[in-house]
């Protein structure tokens, strides 16, 4: 079964390759079954390697399949070889499970999309390459499937390419991956010109044995470590994320929550003995980066109300926590939080997905509440993804985060704290997300600033027509008094359009103060529906209508893989409990491809109780400081909720403006050195010929008689020459 | 006194320099063709006096050619000057600078 | 292989006929009836066939065992007291050129018509292609310039008559910058060819094995021949500084000008460092490649900054081809194995990549008659094909892995690497600006709302994508199993480095530290100083 | 005697070739050169050169001078050219300059290097007294030189066609030759300095083009 390893990314592929050529026939729903069987048939082929790699005594537990010769080329020989060990298999499995999944979810969401069939080609595409990467037995193999997926994100985040925000956004993902993987180009290069070779095989081996430099190890792990924080967005370069969420919601679950993201915590741990032979700093770079993402990206969590930014927010903070586990060399527990988190985050997105769905593409949590009365089953799913990813014990995610967690203090109690404040912030964040999504008043339907805006706009101007229309009557009036003096009624009339005049200027002048002195809407209205005054007539007709709409719950195809997640998200932690060894079963299965560069715990169990109740207790807080802020309002959550946290920092802002100004006055700059200097000088070479060419045209003045003048002188001067030569 | 070759040589020298004044001074065409016949003369002049000096046959042969050659010059000479003229009644040389640079 | 190995050397002179059939067929059209266009076609797209085929040929009875050495050699007395001679012959550095160029003349002429002059057109690009086939397998330095002049005058034709506004100013641009270059060419091969005469005694001639293994120059004077030499091919390519004609070269041609000349035309000058520059003053090369490897550098880094700034497709791809050639120029200073490969794969890959995209880019020009950048958009709604074709061979121009433009451009790389570590890292900046200008100028026409006549462009019809098809596959082909062409490069390649090797003393082919002790140390001890 | 029959013929010749050089009118600038040829002609027989003398006669002052003479009669442009005005600057000077300087060479040239008669005799076909001259001749150039003579009967043939071509009447209106005021020599165009540098002068092609 292991040399049909192959079968798992030939799934993907045929599937992608019939989506793309079996041209209209394939339309709805078929597509999508067809790409969801492809995935489901890659699941069954990895499970069966899988099994059989068990099977096998540890430490004969590698193998290598090669299909033929890729790039040989002088010294450089690259197979196209698939590496099947207990890593690369442990993470195909939860690749193409929660790829399924998800494969299955999507038949739902992008029910009716023009672009189905496309859509799903798209997606066995980048299964592909995930597997690829995640099977390759080479750095460089890795790379295709590390670039294929960077493709692949790029196509589905611009998939809906007509919105110019979503082409950007695609845009940006690759470029930004296309930095790190300039270090993980650079990192192959060195490996090469080191090792001779680029196959995990020989360069982890010889690294093992110990006879690399560490200057050498050093700058491989640093250029990998680079290449690592581009496509897992790390800081400074996860500014692409965040955007990538405009992309459909599966696309976010799949790529940017549960597969793609983590394949840079992949490649860590894939080379962890180059990491172990580096200076000793490039682990601590790694460690803090991560715990700083963690930390950086888990603030602006807090004050978003896209829901699913907050996720992808979320998402940056939990991979930070995998690199600090990489940094603190708790490889096992990187990868541990790393399958968990693809179960919870995966579900979590999904959910959020189907809440989007439900709301009709609404992505804005001020707008939802109280949801669960109308969506059941996503609620409780979500429910559960919620304490999962809070830390709360028994589920998932409180077993891989508090490994995490306990190495961290064993590196560094420093590192620890930042993790815990991390811990605390997620739990926070994360019930605010489902206290006003699910609980809570349901405010669809309130009347919005803008909208109320407008009703006030709306206002002021019939107003002002209403004073105009009674200046005309009046002005009208008076014309007729003057017109008739002796009829009765003129005088009348027109000390009652006098009268009206002054009401409707009274009238207008109530309606201006009191739109000037009226409160400040907020934008998230907790208490009761806004108070809009005297302008409630004159909203617009929308808010009336969403009186009337009731979200509703998804089709089976979306539920059924939420609550398939929402158990693998309860149960997630049982591969690895840290009870016992014999508990610890992730480790012991990846024992072989770690070269025993795990680091060991020097802490013992009493501390590691404690630190464990810390950290439930940290998440307990933050849970309870959500609920008094948005749920019992004993806090006013716009303490929590500040500006420079919902602008991300102003780190966005500030990149996205260099490249905006200075950077691109650069570029245009070369162009125009281009276009002036260096073709400039071309042209004035051109010129200057020219001028030469209309001096010499003067002699050439069409005249028979001066040419034959010429021809005389210089019949004299041959004469001449000849006499000189000749001797008398 | 005896007439040398030479006296005959310094005759088409001067007849030669001649044609090649007249050539550079006038402006009818006609004459400036003619002007070149007199420099065509100048030359049989000396053709046939070095032969006769020399005793050789030669220079006699030469000049029958440069006759004929001269009197297919003239014929193609005076028809572009007939098609010249047809155009521009009384044109000089200096009129016809169509070639100007 | 015995197979093979027979029909190598069949009597049949397949490469005079390479010559000969597109010369033949371009006499053939010029005296075709002017009026009957479909005939012109028909003859013209036979002729190219029959070349295209005689190529393929060439490729199968290529062979692989003998891969080092000259193979079909032709050899034909023709101004024998100046010993002049008609001398041809494929190895494996001149052999994929020959098939991509068979490749490309059937594609550029089926694609696009004239439009008008046809009879001309078509015989000017079959003088085109037996001139370009004429400088690849050219072994006698005479043959060689005849035919890197003769291409000149088509290419002038082409891009002036049939080209757009402004073609004529771009037409000459080109014509003039080439003929200086290469009229420099012509007195370095003079004085190359006398100055062996009279340091071996023996007669003149411009046998190219003969003059490169004698090596009878002095180091200076090499030096000094040698860039006569290097202009020539430095303005061809074009390098750095010398590149300006190319884009309005490539913006003023018609459709199928650019397609070759982007496709065959750049490839001469790279092939000529490789054939005449490497192999016949190896001294002079390794002395000068600091200053080639620099400009290349620049080159990358350059054309592709410029690209991004573009306003004209057109003028974008042009740009992007100066930074494509960076990579090539920078291979083939490299002066190892990876990077000589490297860079011969890129020449074929930037050929198939860069043509497809002119065509598209011409396909576009039919439907909406603009190449403005700003003027188009949202065209993938109207034509998702297209827009599908044209992101494959965006993607194997931006060198993603599985397509052809990756491995090329890698192995480039990986030899700059063990040559100049710094060099390729910065090239390899290179990699991530190729996303921005392409990736941008995708967004910009196909991403966004379409309004206007870009909303009702209609997608791509099935002519066209047979057109592209032989294109779209060597694409993936060659990005996935790219192993056929290598091994037919590579012993050619490794003849050429160790004949710099013996011909430059003191030097080694720059590659992996791997061997005896893994210097590991020494390797890791530049790197130390990396950080 | 010799003497004078040359010396009274040279001056004819000078004067008929100062005639041709001043006269105002082509006639008599033609009836001039009847003059010199005559001359000359003597001077042929002066030195046995019999032939020559009588197809100097014939051919040049009876065929040649008489075209001259019809072309005049036929164009009309028996103008009286006026001679005082040069248009050329410089013209005149040049030719003067020209004119002496040739004459100094070449009578350097003909009297002092070939320094006179040598005595040596041509190894070519001996020649006869003025009785054989023409017979003499004639063997050369029927035998010797029979290939040379048939090449001039070529060229007379080609010289007739193509005097027949040029001369003959087209139909329609002619189209008449540009007028270029001669002061307008030193005018370099405009060309080029229209926006576009062109490295080409392609643009320069107009006034080419206005011939036509």
């Amino acid at each position: 079964m292991l040399d049909l390893v192959w079968l798992v990314p030939a799934f993907p592929l045929a599937g992608f390759l019939i989506l793309t050529f079996g041209g209209r026939r394939l339309g709805e729903p078929a597509a999508g079954w067809l790409a969801t069987g492809a995935m489901a048939g890659s699941f069954l082929a990895t499970a069966g390697a899988f099994y059989d790699l068990a099977g096998r005594d540890v430490h004969d537990r590698r193998s290598v399949t090669t299909l033929f010769e890729w790039v040989p080329a002088g010294d450089l020989t690259v197979d196209m070889g698939f590496l099947a060990d207990p890593l690369s298999l442990t993470m195909c499995l939860f690749v193409t499970g929660v790829g399924a999944l998800i494969h299955l979810y999507s038949i739902g969401y992008m029910h009716g999309d023009a672009g189905f069939r496309r859509f799903f080609a798209y997606l066995n595409l980048f299964a592909f390459a995930m597997l690829m990467l995640v099977l390759g037995d080479n750095l460089l193999l890795t790379f295709l499937g590390w670039e294929g997926v960077g493709a692949c994100s790029y196509l589905l985040i611009s998939f809906w390419f007509t919105d110019e925000a979503n082409a950007s956004a695609g845009k940006k993902a690759f470029i930004t991956n296309r930095i790190g993987d300039w270090g993980f180009m650079v990192a192959i290069f060195m490996t090469f010109a080191t090792f001779g070779s680029v196959a995990y095989v020989d360069v982890l081996d010889t690294t093992a044995a110990g006879t690399v430099a560490t200057s050498t190890a050093t700058f491989i792990a640093l250029m990998l470590f680079v290449g690592a924080i581009g496509k897992s967005a790390q800081f400074p370069l996860y500014l692409w994320l965040p955007d990538a969420m405009a992309g459909p919601t599966p696309v976010s679950a799949l790529i940017h929550a549960a597969t793609m993201v983590t394949s840079g915590i992949y490649l860590l741990t894939r080379v962890n003995p180059i990491i172990a032979d580096a200076a000793d700093w490039v682990p601590t770079l790694i460690a803090w980066t991560g715990a700083g993402t963690a930390l950086f990206a888990a603030t602006i969590a807090v004050a978003q109300r896209d829901i699913k930014k907050v996720l992808a927010y979320s998402t940056i903070s939990q991979l930070g926590y995998m690199f600090l586990a990489v940094g603190c060399g708790a490889y096992v527990a990187a990868v541990f939080h790393m399958i968990t988190h693809a179960f919870f985050k995966a579900l979590l997105f999904l959910g959020s997905g189907s809440v989007i769905h439900g709301m009709d593409g609404d992505q804005d949590m001020a707008h939802y509440g109280g949801l669960r009365r109308f969506m059941p089953v996503t609620a409780g799913t979500f429910v559960v993804g919620w304490l999962a990813i809070a830390g709360v014990p028994p589920f998932a995610g409180f077993w891989s985060k508090d490994e995490i967690l306990a190495f961290a203090w064993n590196e560094s109690p420093l590192l620890w704290l930042v993790g815990l404040v991390t811990a605390v912030l997620t739990a926070f964040y994360m019930t605010r997300l489902v206290i006003l999504t699910f609980f809570g008043r349901h405010r669809y339907a309130d009347p919005r600033p803008d909208e109320v805006e407008e009703a006030w706009a709306s206002a002021i101007a019939a107003a002002d027509e209403a004073v105009v229309a009674a200046s005309a009557a009046l002005d009208a009036a008076v014309a007729a008094s003057e017109a008739a003096t002796d009829e009765p009624g003129a005088a009348e009339a027109l000390v009652a359009a006098r009268a009206a005049h002054e009401a409707a200027v009274l009238e207008r002048g109530g309606i201006v103060a009191s739109a000037g002195e009226r409160p400040e809407l907020p934008a998230l209205a907790l208490y009761g529906a806004p108070e809009v005054g005297p302008v409630a007539d004159r909203l617009p007709d929308e808010v009336a209508t969403r009186s009337g709409h009731h979200p509703h719950e998804s089709p089976w195809t979306m539920g059924l893989p939420l609550v398939v997640l929402a158990v693998l998200s309860v149960l997630g932690g049982l591969i690895q409990l840290p009870f016992s060894a014999a508990t610890k079963r992730l480790e012991g299965w990846l024992e072989p491809t770690l070269f025993g560069n795990e680091v060991h715990l020097s802490v013992g169990t009493g501390t590691l109780w404690v630190l464990a109740a810390v950290a439930v207790a940290g998440g307990v807080v933050g849970i309870l400081v959500a609920v008094a802020a948005y749920l019992q309002r004993r806090v006013d959550h716009r303490s929590f909720e500040q500006p420079i946290l919902a602008d991300a920092w102003r780190f966005d802002r500030l990149v996205s403006n260099f490249m905006g100004g200075p950077g691109r006055a650069g570029f245009e700059a070369t162009a125009d050195f281009d276009s002036t200097v260096v073709d400039g000088a071309v042209e004035s070479v051109a010129t200057m010929v020219k001028a030469e060419a209309r001096l010499l045209r003067r002699f050439h003045n069409g005249l028979v008689r001066t040419y034959a003048a010429g021809i005389g002188v210089g019949a004299v001067g041959l004469v001449v020459w000849f006499l000189s030569r000749t001797s008398f | 006194m005896v007439v040398t070759t030479s006296w005959y040589l310094a005759l088409a020298a001067v007849l030669f320099s001649m044609g090649a004044v007249g050539l550079l001074t006038r402006r009818n065409p006609l004459i400036m063709i003619m002007c070149v016949e007199l420099m065509l003369n100048a030359v049989n002049l000396t053709f046939v006096s070095l032969g006769s000096e020399l005793g050789d046959l030669g220079g006699q042969l030469s000049v029958f050619f440069v006759l004929v050659v001269a009197a297919s010059e003239v014929v193609v000479g005076l028809a572009v000057i007939v098609a010249i003229m047809r155009r521009r009644q009384g044109a000089t040389v200096d009129d016809l600078s169509v070639l100007r640079g | 292989m015995a197979v093979l190995a027979a029909a190598a050397d069949v009597p049949f002179a397949v490469l005079p006929a390479l010559l000969v059939v597109p010369a033949a067929g371009a006499l053939l059209v010029a005296v075709l009836p002017r009026r009957r266009p479909e005939l012109l076609k028909l003859v013209a797209v036979t002729t190219s066939m029959v070349v295209a085929a005689m190529t393929v040929w060439l490729l199968v009875a290529f062979d692989v065992d003998r891969g080092a050495d000259m193979q079909f050699e032709f050899r034909q007395s023709w101004i024998a007291d100046l010993g002049i001679q008609w001398l041809l012959a494929v190895d494996g550095i001149s052999l994929f050129l020959i098939v991509l160029t068979g490749l490309l003349f059937p594609i550029a002429l089926l694609a696009v018509d004239p439009g008008h002059d046809d009879r001309a057109y078509y015989a000017w690009m079959l003088v085109l292609e037996a001139g370009v086939i004429g400088v690849f397998c050219a072994m006698d330095l005479m043959v060689f310039f005849l035919c890197f002049e003769v291409v000149l005058v088509p290419m002038y034709f082409l891009i002036g008559r049939w080209g757009h506004a402004n073609s004529a100013y771009a037409a000459t641009k080109f014509f003039l910058f080439t003929m200086a270059g290469s009229a420099l060419m012509l007195i370095g091969i003079l004085a190359l060819a006398f100055l062996h005469a009279d340091a071996t005694g023996g007669g003149l001639t411009f046998d190219l094995v003969e003059l490169a293994e004698a090596q009878s120059l002095g180091t200076t004077t090499a030096r000094w021949v040698f860039l006569s030499f290097a202009l020539a091919f430095a303005v061809k390519v074009p390098i750095f500084p010398l590149h300006t004609w190319l884009p309005d070269a490539h913006t003023e041609a018609p459709t199928a000008g650019s397609v070759i000349l982007a496709g065959v035309l750049l490839k001469l000058g790279t092939y000529g460092f490789l054939r005449f520059g490497l192999y016949l003053f190896p001294e002079a090369s390794h002395f000068f490649a600091p200053v080639f490897l620099t400009l290349g550098l620049v080159g990358i880094i350059y054309g592709a900054v410029v690209a991004t700034m573009q306003r004209d497709l057109k003028r974008l791809i042009a740009y992007s081809s100066v930074a494509h050639l960076g990579f090539i120029v920078l291979g083939t200073f490299a002066l190892n194995t990876e990077g000589i490969e490297g860079g011969l794969l890129q020449m074929v890959n930037h050929g198939v990549s860069t043509a497809a995209l002119f065509l598209l880019v011409g396909m576009i020009y039919e439907r909406r008659h603009t190449h403005r950048i700003d003027e188009l958009g949202g065209l993938q709604k109207a034509a998702p094909v297209l827009a599908a074709v044209f992101t494959l061979v965006m993607l194997s121009s931006i060198g993603l892995p599985g397509l052809n433009g990756f491995v090329g451009e890698f192995l480039v790389l990986v030899g700059t690497f063990n040559a100049h570590r710094w060099l390729a890292v910065a090239a390899t900046g290179g990699v991530v600006l190729a996303a921005l200008y392409l990736l941008w100028a995708y967004q910009r026409v196909f991403h966004g709302p379409a309004e206007g006549g870009n909303a009702e462009m209609p997608d791509l019809k099935l002519r066209e994508g047979l057109v592209l098809a032989p294109l779209l596959v060597l694409i993936v082909a060659m990005g996935v199993y790219p192993k056929p062409v290598i091994e037919r490069m590579e012993p050619s390649v490794d003849a050429l480095v160790a004949h710099i090797e013996t011909h430059v003393d003191g030097f080694h082919e720059p590659t992996s530290r791997f061997g005896a002790d893994i210097g590991v140390g020494e390797g890791g001890d530049d790197a130390g100083d990396d950080h | 005697m010799d003497a004078a029959v040359f010396l009274i013929s040279a001056a004819i010749v000078l004067a008929g070739a100062g005639g041709v050089l001043v006269a105002r009118n082509p006639v008599h600038a033609a009836l001039f050169l009847v003059q010199t040829l005559f001359g000359v002609a003597v001077l042929f027989v002066l030195q046995d050169a019999t032939f020559l003398a009588a197809v100097q006669v014939i051919v040049y002052a009876g065929a040649v001078v008489i075209l001259f003479l019809f072309v005049i009669m036929l164009l009309g442009v028996d103008r009286a050219e006026d001679l005082g005005v040069e248009p050329i600057v410089g013209q005149r000077p040049v030719a003067a300059v020209v004119g002496a300087s040739l004459l100094g060479m070449l009578l350097i040239a003909l009297l002092v290097s070939v320094d006179g008669p040598t005595g040596a005799h041509g190894a070519n076909a001996p020649l006869g007294d003025a009785a054989d001259n023409t017979r003499r001749l004639g063997e050369a150039l029927f035998t010797d030189y029979v290939f040379a003579v048939e090449l001039t009967a070529i060229l007379l043939t080609v010289a007739v066609i193509g005097a027949v071509v040029l001369a003959r009447r087209v139909r329609g209106p002619l189209a008449p030759l540009p007028i270029v005021v001669v002061t307008s020599v030193a005018d370099d165009g405009a060309q080029g300095d229209d926006g576009t540098p062109d490295v080409t002068g392609v643009t320069g092609g107009d006034d080419e083009g206005e011939g036509a």
